[in-house]
């Protein structure tokens, strides 16, 4: 890159020991995006909701997408350090492995947004070595899952058995959401029970193959809850095959807000469905140009999210804007 | 003499004793692994639960019946799980109307399964065109294919997932014939049974497993060899693609990124166990169709026992080895 | 008998005569081919290299430091993955192994690096040694006895920290600051971070192995003929023990290089790091049916297939800043890469079918 | 002999395969310094024997007692450590090292740790040179020819410093000045006090060479002796289990050149071929119903000729006609289906698909004749193979038998029935005999002749001489890739032949002219 750009840093910073915050300059130009990976209708939602802000705000952007490797995302930041962008925003693969890289880019003079997934706040801070973090709660997302499977099953006092599809093992939605969503459930209402716990890997197909062979084992369970919208998709095509009737005799509830998932809540054969809003973009790029006015911000800019269901009219009418 | 014909005989039995032994080894632990499900797991033995476990199975055994056929040729077909992706995303785009811009979704159904059929079998012949003409060992020249086919079929969409439940082909492919037979799993059977048949009657089985055991000498013996990889090749591209189809039927989704991911090595474990041979010059059809019903019965029993994902990754990998090594040995 | 009876005229034609003095230069040639296809790749690199210096602003020692230290982890695994496929064996499990290493690492990383570093690459060691017995004297085929194992260390790795994507070093270790070290300070600038002299210190090591010891010769042998290398007295079940083990504990090193990138280990990295590492000894010119390998041409192709991913960002980043370039978005990467990889592959096979045609 | 005189002492010894038993009741007894043959007819069991004492095989019975102590060798390895060191039957070494890697794989020379590929170059070079061999041993062994390979797997056997030195078959791809080359090496080796295990079908060789013989009939020891003691026709009796009398001999082989005669229909011309620095300018001519010899050293070009000519290998200049039409065949299959064959010199290499059944490697080349719209006719299939089976008397536990399990000399037998049963017109045979029993060998030369007689062509690539003198109704002789002589039946002779194969240049009025 030129290294023009790279001087719209603030003057006072020396590249290789700053410690404090970098503030952007007012002529911002290039952002850098380092994206964890493409693999889904959520990620693409996203993405394209980032590059779509950028463009409206008037900035260049350079992206990267790290196909859910954290080396390869690790090495991606330090290319795009090397690149030396205006601002560079982080949507990390995991907590920990890109902290390091956030502050990396904080020595390096470069101002960091981290976008979505959090990193650990113990190894880089907001305020400190970035300036904030966008997106949504993950653990509140399960919360709000379990509250509306609570509701959905006759209220805190009912007894039922329900299963769980994680995510991909070891991912953070997964760990966090079925964090969020055990505690919900184990304090609000005990007399739920989760008699099976298997991961679907996030993937529609993966989940059908699941609830099957769980349907069989379990006849009688009452709910389910799946960590996304695919693997819950696939649960209901398992579930009507088995002769079950989703949405009568098992309520499925699941998180994201895709279109289809919101079509079957609109049908009435899955009971809610918790939104994870992919698109952050105008959220992230207002975050930016407030930073680059100047202003203080938050170390959370919390991106609400919602649930939507049949009974309320909040699904069809948000089906139109469904990712 | 009599001495010789007495040794003979006894030799005969001996050998087909052998033979069941080497045939019916993977049977034989499908066996126990279905009476552990019976005694252990509810409701194993219903009729859903079968047709279940077959309808899962499909996508891997498709493949693995090719990948049979080029194992015995001495070669790999590491690119199948790719072909699987590309041929999902090609359908999506020509029954959508997004490619030809056919706007009749069920003409469009009817011209994209055969023009993706096509592309895969091309794709297959181009992998037989590397390995025979340019002399490519298969697992490179078939690595290649897997990295760029699926990069083409990410990049032609950027990557971008489909979803479509309502397609013909889905509601077609994924529905029962007579109620209670998944159509899915007649392709299946049907894909199966004539390759079976294939492997037995004809002369391009012996010139495919000639060309598998000692490639020089079966060309000097008059076995056209290359035009039999190229064929093998293609037949492992075009299943590739047949199982593609399976798959987004299943899915109701294409996935550029996703699917088909991961599946070769699934297609690989499944003729191993079934008892082929990797070096080449073997195959057994029955046994990789075994053999992959074995590999997804141990999934579907750990799903339905409730253990955690790695405690279920290591008890698969364990087995895995541990079926292989049986059937070496019954050969030893 | 006059079959026996030796005529002196015959014999006198086994003398050597000018047909063997010609058979001198001609002997040269077949090794003019094995140099030209192993340094066609060297050239490759000069050239991609050269380019990209010519072309790219950013393209200074920091880039060629950052390329180099995050293909370290590669040119390892791939440094193994050369023995092993010169046995004519295959190691898929590689990458688990890795990540298994970079989970023990960062576990055990509060009694301080060495122990840490230790304590992975015996992990590493472990599982190698498991693959070597495995496919060494159970004679299960390597291409399923380290498929299994890749699941069989996923699920160990994921166990060990329950489930949890990533576990951090411990942050007051002494792994943090060694993990730093760089090299030549002082005389070089900036200072060469430690990844990379470990990098080369262990190919020159592979390069001596192969060529100089009886185990390097070993490997050659079995990978051209088993069943000669048997009869032959070779040791085959043992060598291809070690070098399973080889692959293994090299692939516990690199666990020790992910944890210090990763800040800690992860249970889920290293996926398709096989087929990486495959590509690259395939670039180097080793044969993948045994027999015939070059630990050099490994590094290059390594240092290759990494700097061609390289490019792709550099040229992003030069038409943003420039324009006139080309954009690629990311999964432009893969068809960069296949291509690439299938153009150097067919110009190996003709300069093999030019090489058999000459050597006639 | 005397006890402590005994080297090698192997007693009662069986082994059994799953399918069949090889040995049933075998003993050896070899003395220090004694060169000892082993024979017996195909598949008796010599190269078994040999296995179970150097521990390939494990032995299901019998003792081993190896310089006055009782052993059991677990692996190749240790038997070498204890001082035997082998020739395995078919040549086992490493085609992509070079020649000095093949010799020295397992006892390398060191300097400071570090191999030392001076000196093993040296060294190698050194061992060679004895074997009359001046080749570069820095060169991979697949550069050189089946018998160079056969020489260098000798060089690496004599090179240790072994009691007891194994050979299985040494001679069967050399020629007559390596043989006695290594018979020179084999003296001096038993006047070292090393004692030999000899491996051979030809009978001249063990006369020539040994000192004492082992007969062996299917897996039992049926005859131990000194060789003085007894006459080549009871050996051969012997061997094949059958008495004095059925066992008939005329000439050195079982060919009589007069039961056929050249027809005039030419049908096969080949002239002028070059191909590489193999072929230079080689010419050959068949007529229909004649066998025609192909001679040459070890290296002419004589199975290159019979490759191009077969479509195996491209050539660069030169015509083939076949029937008077010019022909370019692109592939063996054209060859094929023009009616010609081509039994290959390397049977591991060029011949056996060894995972597949006796049935189907005999018929694998006839398939197009035996389908029906792709369908093997499976009840034809079996007719022919018991028929050639029984013709050319193949020792198997049957035709579904895997043929890596024959021993190699019913291996060949069937390679050969491959080419027969397609009754082709023109036959190309390379070296068809090499490691044939006396016995079946005359059978194969039978067989050769009465198709020859009912108007086949055959071309015929021997080195052994007497069977192209005997057997050749013309014969060419080639040199350096290059056709140096064309005699006709009346100018075949041995010294006539040996002089072409040196000084080609003087054929000039020796035959009918190039
Ligand atoms: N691995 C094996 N499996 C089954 N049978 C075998 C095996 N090896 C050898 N045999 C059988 O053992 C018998 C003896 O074979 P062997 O190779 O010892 O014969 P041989 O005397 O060396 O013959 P030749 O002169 O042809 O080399 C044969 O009938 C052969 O079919
Ligand atoms: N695989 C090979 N690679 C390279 N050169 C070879 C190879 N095989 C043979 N040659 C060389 O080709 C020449 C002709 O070999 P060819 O085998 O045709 O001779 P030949 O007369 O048939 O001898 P023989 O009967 O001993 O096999 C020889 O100089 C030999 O060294
Ligand atoms: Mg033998
Ligand atoms: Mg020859």
């Amino acid at each position: 890159g030129s290294g023009g750009n790279s001087a719209s840093s603030s003057s006072s910073c020396v590249p290789g020991s700053n410690t404090k915050l970098v503030k952007p300059s007012s002529t911002v130009h290039k952002v850098a995006w380092s994206q964890n990976a493409l693999d889904g209708a959520w990620r693409f939602a996203e993405e394209a909701s980032i590059a779509d802000a950028a463009k409206a705000h008037g900035y260049q952007l350079l992206k990267t997408n790290a196909n859910n490797s954290d080396v390869q995302q690790v090495q991606d930041i330090q290319n795009l350090i090397n690149d030396h962008p205006d601002v560079l925003l982080v949507d990390p693969h995991t907590e920990d492995a890109e902290a390091a890289q956030v502050a990396a880019a904080r020595k390096a003079c470069i101002p960091v947004i981290v976008v979505d997934r959090d990193v650990n706040e113990q190894l880089a801070s907001p305020g400190r070595d970035f300036a904030t973090f966008v997106g949504g709660d993950f653990k509140k997302e399960g919360a709000l899952a379990a509250d509306a499977l609570i509701e959905a099953l006759g209220g805190p006092s009912a007894k039922a058995t329900i299963v769980e599809l994680d995510g991909t093992t070891g991912s953070s939605p997964a760990i966090l959401r079925g964090g969020g969503f055990n505690g919900e459930l184990s304090t609000k209402a005990p007399g739920i029970r989760i008699v099976a716990e298997q991961t679907a890997d996030f993937n529609r197909a993966t989940g059908q193959q699941v609830m099957a062979t769980l349907i069989q084992q379990y006849p009688d369970i009452k709910g389910v809850f799946a960590h996304n919208d695919e693997m819950a998709i696939g649960a209901i095509t398992a579930l009507k095959a088995a002769g079950k009737h989703p949405g009568q005799d098992i309520k499925v509830v699941s998180i994201d807000g895709t279109k289809d998932a919101v079509n079957l809540v609109v049908s009435g054969e899955e009971y809610a469905v918790v939104e994870c809003n992919p698109r952050l973009g105008p959220l992230v790029f207002d975050t930016l140009d407030k930073f680059v006015k100047g202003d203080d911000l938050p170390a959370w800019v919390v991106q609400p999210d919602r649930v939507f269901k049949k009974a309320d009219g909040t699904a069809a009418a948000y089906l139109p804007n469904a990712f | 003499m009599i001495r010789l014909e007495q040794r003979l005989t006894m030799l005969k039995e001996l050998r087909s004793l052998r033979n069941i032994g080497q045939d019916y080894g993977a049977l034989i632990a499908l066996v126990a692994l279905i009476i552990f499900n019976i005694i252990f797991t509810r409701q194993f033995n219903s009729w859903i639960s079968i047709t279940d476990l077959l309808v899962h199975v499909t996508p891997t055994l498709i493949l693995g019946v090719g990948m049979t056929l080029v194992i015995a040729t001495g070669g790999i077909d590491i690119s199948v799980g790719s072909i699987m992706g590309l041929t999902g995303i090609l359908t999506y785009l020509i029954f959508s109307g997004k490619l030809f811009g056919i706007q009749n979704i069920v003409l469009g159904t009817a011209v994209a399964m055969p023009i993706a059929l096509v592309v895969a079998t091309l794709i297959g012949a181009f992998n037989g065109l590397l390995v025979t003409r340019f002399k490519v060992q298969p697992i490179v020249a078939t690595l290649i294919t897997l990295i760029t086919i699926r990069g083409v079929a990410e990049v032609t969409v950027n990557g971008f997932q489909f979803a479509f439940l309502s397609a013909p082909i889905v509601s077609w492919l994924s529905g029962n014939l007579f109620g209670f037979l998944p159509r899915q799993v007649i392709l299946m059977a049907v894909i199966v049974a004539i390759f079976a048949w294939l492997m037995r009657a004809t002369a391009f089985s012996r010139y495919l497993l000639a060309a598998g055991g000692n490639q020089s000498a079966a060309r000097l013996a008059g076995v056209p060899v290359n035009r039999i990889l190229i064929i093998v090749y293609a037949i492992s591209g075009l299943l590739a693609g047949i199982a593609g189809l399976a798959y987004i039927a299943f899915d109701s989704a294409a996935n550029p990124v996703t699917d088909g991911l991961g599946k070769e090595l699934d297609a690989i474990a499944a003729v191993a166990v079934g008892g082929t041979r990797l070096t080449g010059g073997h195959a057994t059809i029955m046994g990789t169709v075994v053999g992959a019903i074995f590999i997804q019965l141990i999934r579907q029993t750990l799903v339905a026992l409730n253990v955690p994902n790695d405690i279920a990754s290591i008890i698969i990998g364990m087995l895995i080895v541990l079926a292989v090594f049986l059937q070496r040995q019954r050969k030893a | 008998m006059p079959k026996v009876s030796s005529q002196p005229g015959i014999a006198a034609l086994a003398e050597p005569s000018e047909a063997t003095t010609r058979v001198g230069i001609k002997e040269r040639l077949p090794r003019v081919g094995d140099f030209v296809r192993q340094q066609g790749a060297l050239m490759a690199l000069i050239i991609v290299v050269t380019f990209s210096f010519l072309r790219y602003d950013n393209f200074n020692t920091i880039t060629i430091y950052s390329v180099l230290n995050f293909n370290a982890q590669f040119g390892l695994i791939a440094l193994g993955m050369t023995f092993v496929i010169m046995t004519g064996g295959i190691d898929l499990s590689v990458g688990g192994i890795a990540a298994l290493a970079s989970v023990v690492a960062a576990l055990t990383s509060s009694h301080g690096f060495f122990y840490a570093l230790f304590a992975a690459v015996i992990a590493g060691t472990l599982v190698g040694i498991v693959n070597g017995i495995v496919v060494a004297w159970m004679r299960v085929p390597p291409f399923i006895a380290t498929l299994a194992t890749l699941y069989i260390v996923r699920g160990v790795a994921l166990r060990l920290i329950n489930d949890a994507a990533s576990v951090n070093l411990d942050q007051k270790s002494d792994f943090i600051t060694v993990a730093g070290t760089t090299v030549g300070d002082g005389f070089l600038n900036p200072p060469v971070p430690f990844p990379i002299p470990l990098l080369l210190v262990t190919f020159l090591i592979g390069i001596l192995v192969l060529r100089y010891t009886r185990f390097g010769r070993y490997v050659l042998a079995i990978g051209g003929n088993p069943e000669a290398a048997q009869l032959m007295g070779l040791p085959v079940k043992r060598t291809l023990f070690w070098v399973y083990t080889l692959s293994g504990a090299l692939a516990g090193l690199v666990g020790v290089l992910l944890a210090i990138n990763l800040n800690g280990g992860s249970a889920t990295e290293g996926n398709g790091w096989e087929l990486i590492a495959i590509a690259a000894v395939v670039v180097g010119g080793t044969l993948l049916t045994g027999g015939v390998g070059s630990v050099f041409g490994t590094l290059v192709g390594v240092l290759l297939l990494g700097t061609i991913v390289e490019i792709l960002q550099l040229e992003n980043n030069y038409t943003l800043d420039h324009g006139g370039g080309l954009y690629l978005n990311s999964f432009w990467q893969n068809v960069i890469r296949g291509i690439f990889l299938l153009i150097v592959v067919l110009l190996q096979s003709r300069l093999q079918q030019k090489r058999a045609r000459q050597s006639t | 002999m005397e006890e402590n005189n005994v080297l090698l002492h192997m007693e009662h010894i069986t082994k059994r395969f799953t399918g069949s038993v090889a040995l049933s009741d075998a003993s050896i007894r070899v003395a220090r310094g004694d060169v000892h043959a082993l024979i017996g007819e195909n598949g008796a069991g010599k190269s078994t024997l040999i296995k179970v004492l150097t521990g390939v095989y494990r032995s299901d019975g019998g003792t081993i007692l190896f310089d006055g102590q009782p052993v059991a060798f677990q692996s190749p390895q240790q038997a070498q450590h204890h001082g035997i060191s082998t020739i395995y039957q078919e040549v086992n070494l490493v085609p992509y090292r070079s020649v000095t890697e093949n010799i020295f794989l397992g006892r390398e020379l060191f300097r400071w740790g570090l191999l030392d590929w001076r000196k093993m170059n040296t060294e190698a070079s050194t061992l060679l040179k004895r074997l009359h061999l001046s080749i570069d041993a820095t060169k991979s062994l697949n550069t050189y020819n089946i018998a160079t390979q056969q020489m260098v797997a000798i060089a690496r056997a004599i090179s240790f410093k072994s009691k007891l030195v194994i050979m299985d078959e040494p001679t069967s791809s050399l020629n007559d000045d390596e043989v006695a080359t290594l018979f020179a090496v084999i003296r001096q080796l038993k006047a070292e006090g090393v004692s030999i295990i000899f491996v051979s079908h030809r009978l001249d060789e063990l006369y020539a060479i040994c000192d004492s013989i082992t007969v062996l009939r299917d897996g039992v020891t049926v005859d131990a002796r000194p060789i003085a003691s007894i006459s080549k026709l009871e050996l051969v009796s012997k061997m094949l289990g059958k008495d004095l009398g059925s066992v008939q001999q005329s000439g050195q082989t079982s060919f009589d050149a007069s039961r056929h005669h050249a027809q005039q229909e030419v049908l096969l011309d080949a002239v002028g071929l070059r191909q590489g620095r193999k072929l230079q300018n080689a010419s050959v001519k068949v007529h229909a119903g004649e066998i025609v010899g192909l001679a040459g050293l070890l290296g002419s070009g004589r199975s290159e000729v019979a490759r191009t000519v077969f479509g195996a290998d491209p050539i660069e200049a030169g015509k083939i006609t076949i029937d008077g039409k010019e022909v370019h065949f692109r592939a063996p299959i054209d060859a094929i289906r023009a009616g010609i064959g081509l039994c290959s010199e390397d049977r591991k290499i060029d011949g056996i698909i060894p995972d597949l059944s006796v049935r189907e490697n005999l018929t694998l080349a006839a398939l197009p004749t035996l389908t029906r719209s792709g369908i093997v006719d499976r009840k034809k299939q079996e007719q022919i193979v018991d028929r050639f089976i029984q013709r050319l008397g193949v020792k198997t536990a049957g035709p579904e038998q895997k043929i890596r399990e024959l021993s190699g000399g019913n291996q060949q037998k069937v390679l050969l029935a491959r080419w027969l049963c397609l009754n082709p017109r023109l036959l190309l045979l390379d070296e068809p005999t090499r490691g044939i029993d006396v016995g079946a060998k005359s059978e194969i030369q039978k067989l050769v002749e009465e198709l020859a007689e009912s108007g086949m062509g055959v071309l015929l690539i021997s080195s052994e001489l007497e069977e192209i003198i005997e057997g050749s109704d013309h014969v060419a002789v080639l040199r350096d890739g290059v056709t140096v002589a064309e005699l006709s039946r009346a100018d075949i002779s041995q010294n006539v032949i040996m002089a072409a194969m040196a000084h080609g240049e003087e054929q000039s009025g020796t035959g009918e002219g190039a």
